[in-house]
């Protein structure tokens, strides 16, 4: 297995196309890393372990439904640490990309990931995920078999497990489908990934309507992992070769190692009724808001219908329930992201 | 940052005088007064309007019984985003359309006499976005509803997380699955009831968790936008596709509920899960 | 929901066709009881409700992937007892019955049991289980969406749930599919209902190579529940009016809720800690067998291969390494039970 | 009642001579000697040979560290079956067979240096049909790991319960089951084997429920007969139904390893699922 990871990571040896230089204009730098982070030759899952790791066996199947190959778990031995892993994958050539769902993972992915982590509790191994998820499969079958559901499960499992849980954002960070992943006791990140609540052709064509102003939405988002380590969602920001973690992924698994074995020596080390503590507190205080003073607004609540005569607040109630029409409704903006 | 306070303005004011409401189902015209007292669902052909949160309320909670918690909290601009319009605008805007200060309201009240937090949004407000206010409240209100072993009831009517926000409004998943994992473990029961719409991540956070699901008839649920689904894949849809009976159907809501009986089915289902003496563990 | 099981119950009055006497032969007597419970106008779970409830609201979906009609599973309030219920349900017609799959539950029937079983563990709710399953669907769907995994799950979740269970054997007991929810504090069961290993069909076409010796299979697996209350599997037995089940479903069902509600008010006096273990001994002392002394007969484990010249050994092992032909193999008699 | 002792004879008497085994898959006549070297993997066309328990033991524990516990456990026969045979005839002709006393043997013992628990079954002993003494060895195997904190690994070549024993085999279920679930809520790890073929009670209890869940290649996995599967349904069968990497497929099986690799996978997960120091809860 080791050996065919490494086999991968040679298959994606630097590409003699050299990268361009990132323009000076924010939004073409900005909408430049977007562009670095989808690079298909960007390493995933398993060749970082190629790189990083000293043994890896992978465990398949959600004991429920199937076996998704969009997310690879498994047990590794990085440095002196013995810890779970949990990461998504894209495919090296076309065939394997369509056996992988182009890395968007289906339900059964999720339910694979999470009965990995609840074995690494249980088996008190730390959890070291690695992220790179444009965003949750958006098929069908997908919906059908309760995407949102798994979403939801294993973000609620990982606020809870009691293990330590290195996740590094280390392409593309999208949506629920990469948050499902991606709740951490820390959360690195490599230089050029990106992480938003919906992709910028999502957000663009919604807020915008068209999907061309992207870029537009890309950096109105700051969607780059320094802006995301400015907000607090990402807390260190590891340095790509130049050229980008594509060009030399030797060194890039490197540079990465050293920061997780940092990060898994100083979690193994704190007690786990303090970690699992911290790591409630770090979400719990995510998000900016402000508190007035004052009384509610809020309009008096109408008593229940039945008792009569309140024809006033009836009538103002009423024009509240006209719904938008079912085509509108679809996407009202700016009601909602997307995959 | 706080915002400047809003001025608000009766929602009637300018409409006084407009008495009837188009079914957008079955295009008759209904009286006004009518349609409240049938709970907003259609006589003719069953449609279920979207509702005001405080008609919501009105309709499940007893009368008197409800009182609203942390009614101050108010969305900031913490990217500074700017689309066509300015976040703050967008807020604003809402404010004013609606009297909500956010997309959810929460607070304690009564169903049938039964003790219970509960969170109800409001789809008018920036389509019942999920920002950092919306996290919070049912943050609070699920732990509330811990301290004190009051049973959680969250009505969801929400497109999905607040882009406005960025990934902090991603963010609110974790805040809030993070809660309801501390409740359940508590054993606190909590009933999701889904109404229409409930999608994106707002489905995929609480409104897809509770001990029991409950889902209003023909409510839009999913997690990926329809377009999406179809458009990126190329895949006709299902029939029925991401409606209410289409999700009992797969297995994830437990029952589909008329808005007329959805009161006292709550109120049958919270005798059942609260425990009359605390489990002994 | 009450009202349609109340005339659910209606449905299925008495019917003019009286029952045979059982004949004397303690085989056909033995036949005739299965053929009894076997009635297609047997009380099934919501049947049994109508009469013996006053309050239930069914429960859907196993929040994996479907919801099974042929397990019917919620809330009841039976007597003062407020109670879970998850039993099995066949159609009172064809249409009925297809869409219950003949009372023959997939894995998403076991899941919504034990979806269920789990919330009444944590609402502190005791659990009842009417168990009239001829066996779990033996279809292709069902195999290959885990219907093995389902069952072991419910058994072991039944096995450690800490809220008392009530077990009812209704009508057939075939099984694992039975036995998925029929771990019990206490096991009853109607008189004329059934528990066996394997159906008497599947039994004899096995070991005497033709079904129709499933009556003479029936009565070696002492498959009626009088038998198994001697053999300590059932705990007690309730008459049925004569005629059987099916000739007076209000009748049955009283007779069923006293001896339940006797069992929920001893079950829910006693700590759950003594509950589990006790349930615990239960399952674990039923089966007979014998301890010998002396040393084993097993011959010496021969070294693993590479280690050179024990021709002796490897040889007498490569005798027992020929397998059956892969014809043969499906149901090398006496191996195997079927659903 | 105690059954009368039997007398072993050896298994090669009256076969000393035979040399050659035929593989029931490609034909080929395979010279015994080589097949043991190979253990008992086709060296033409992969197919894995069912083994003697005594065979599985060798090829997977180090050399020297079994020990056998419970040797003394043998079948009765609770319900007095007779079909064409009595039971207690089939027991004793299959313990002459086998020279074995009942369709598993467990003990401890060591891989790659890491003490473990372990249970294998043989199904030459009718079937490798599970009894009372199969789920009494499986309980005590589990009961004795849990105790001392070794892993449990169990071997499965079945058919499933063992009619002969009626609902006492069905029973042997909920007994392994509950003593596999003590085990996992004191975290100590379980891994399971499935062999050609692990079908049935055997398959719908402790062998589908291991922290990981190993298989052999093409092997048998499946709860309801073929026959059944197929018969009573009027379904056709998909391609490779019930076989190891259909199970694999669909999401139960961990990996599909070869024997040759077996004893290195389970060393290896054993050194990750075994807790280095005490997990603090
Ligand atoms: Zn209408
Ligand atoms: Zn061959």
């Amino acid at each position: 297995m080791v050996d065919r990871i490494l086999n991968r990571g040679r298959d994606a040896e630097p590409s003699v196309a050299a990268t361009p230089e990132p323009p000076a204009d924010p939004k073409a730098a900005n909408w430049a890393r977007v562009q670095l982070a989808r690079n298909l030759r960007r390493p995933r899952t398993l060749e970082f372990l190629g790189v990083i790791a000293d043994e890896f066996i992978e465990l398949h199947g959600d004991r429920v439904f199937g076996d998704d190959e969009a997310i690879v778990a498994g047990f590794a031995k990085i440095g002196d640490h013995r810890v779970a892993v949990v990461g998504q994958q894209k495919g090296a050539d076309t065939e394997e990309n369509l056996r992988r769902s182009f890395g968007m993972p289906h339900p059964e992915g999720y339910r694979k990931a999470m009965r990995i982590m609840e074995l690494a509790e249980r088996s008190g191994l730390p959890v070291v995920t690695f992220v790179d998820v444009p965003g949750a499969h958006p098929g069908p079958e997908s919906e059908e078999r309760g995407i949102a559901e798994a979403i939801a499960r294993s973000v609620g499992l990982m606020t809870r497990l009691r293990t330590p849980i290195v996740t590094i954002i280390t392409g593309e960070g999208g949506s629920g489908g990469a948050l499902a992943i991606a709740v951490g006791d820390v959360v690195l990140a490599l230089e050029n990934a990106v992480y938003s609540v919906i992709s910028p052709e999502g957000c663009a064509s919604i807020l915008w309507r068209t999907a061309d102003e992207a870029p537009t939405a890309a950096l109105a988002m700051k969607m780059s992992v320094l802006d995301q380590q400015a907000l607090g969602v990402v807390d260190e920001v590891i340095a790509e070769p130049p050229g980008g973690a594509h060009t030399d992924h030797e060194e890039t698994g490197l540079r990465l190692k050293a920061v997780l074995l940092r990060e898994l020596d100083r979690l193994t080390a704190i007690p786990l009724d303090v970690l699992v503590e911290d790591r409630y507190r770090r979400y719990r205080s995510l998000g900016a808001y402000a508190e007035l003073a004052g009384p509610a607004p809020t309009q008096p609540v109408p008593p229940r219908p039945g008792l009569a005569d309140r024809l006033r607040g009836l009538l103002e109630a009423g024009q509240r329930a006209i719904p938008a029409s079912p085509a509108g409704r679809r996407d009202e903006p700016p009601a909602r992201e997307d995959v | 940052m706080p915002m400047k306070f809003p001025t608000f303005r009766s929602r009637q004011a300018g409409t006084a005088e407009k008495m009837w409401t188009r079914c957008p189902s079955c295009e008759e015209q209904l009286f006004n007064k009518q349609l409240e007292k049938a709970m907003y669902v259609c006589p003719t052909c069953g449609h279920h309007f979207r509702l005001a949160a405080p008609v919501r309320l009105g309709q499940l909670i007893d009368d008197g019984s409800w009182e609203e918690h942390d009614p101050g909290l108010v969305s900031v601009d913490p990217l500074g985003f700017v689309d066509q319009k300015a976040y703050p605008d967008r807020v604003a805007a809402a404010q004013v359309a609606t009297g909500l200060r956010d997309a959810a309201i929460w607070g304690t009240g009564r169903i049938e006499g039964q003790p219970l937090a509960i969170v109800v949004m409001d789809f008018a407000f920036m389509g019942g976005s999920m920002g950092a206010v919306v996290g919070e409240k049912v943050a609070r209100a699920a732990e509330t509803a811990l301290e004190e072993r009051l049973p959680l009831v969250i009505v969801s009517a929400s497109g999905g997380a607040r882009m406005q926000e960025g990934t902090f409004a991603l963010m609110q998943l974790a805040k809030t699955m993070g809660a309801l994992e501390r409740l359940r473990e508590a054993r606190v029961p909590y009933i999701s009831i889904m109404s229409d719409p409930t999608t994106g991540g707002t489905f995929a956070s609480y409104a897809a968790m509770g001990d029991v699901n409950l889902a209003e008839p023909n409510a839009l649920i999913g997690f990926a936008g329809a377009r999406v689904g179809a458009g990126t894949i190329g895949q006709e849809l299902p029939p029925g596709f991401q409606r209410a009976e289409f999700l009992f159907h797969h297995g994830f809501v437990d029952r589909v509920v008329a808005r007329p009986d959805l009161r006292r089915e709550v109120a049958q289902l919270l005798r059942f899960l609260v425990p009359s003496e605390p489990v002994h563990g």
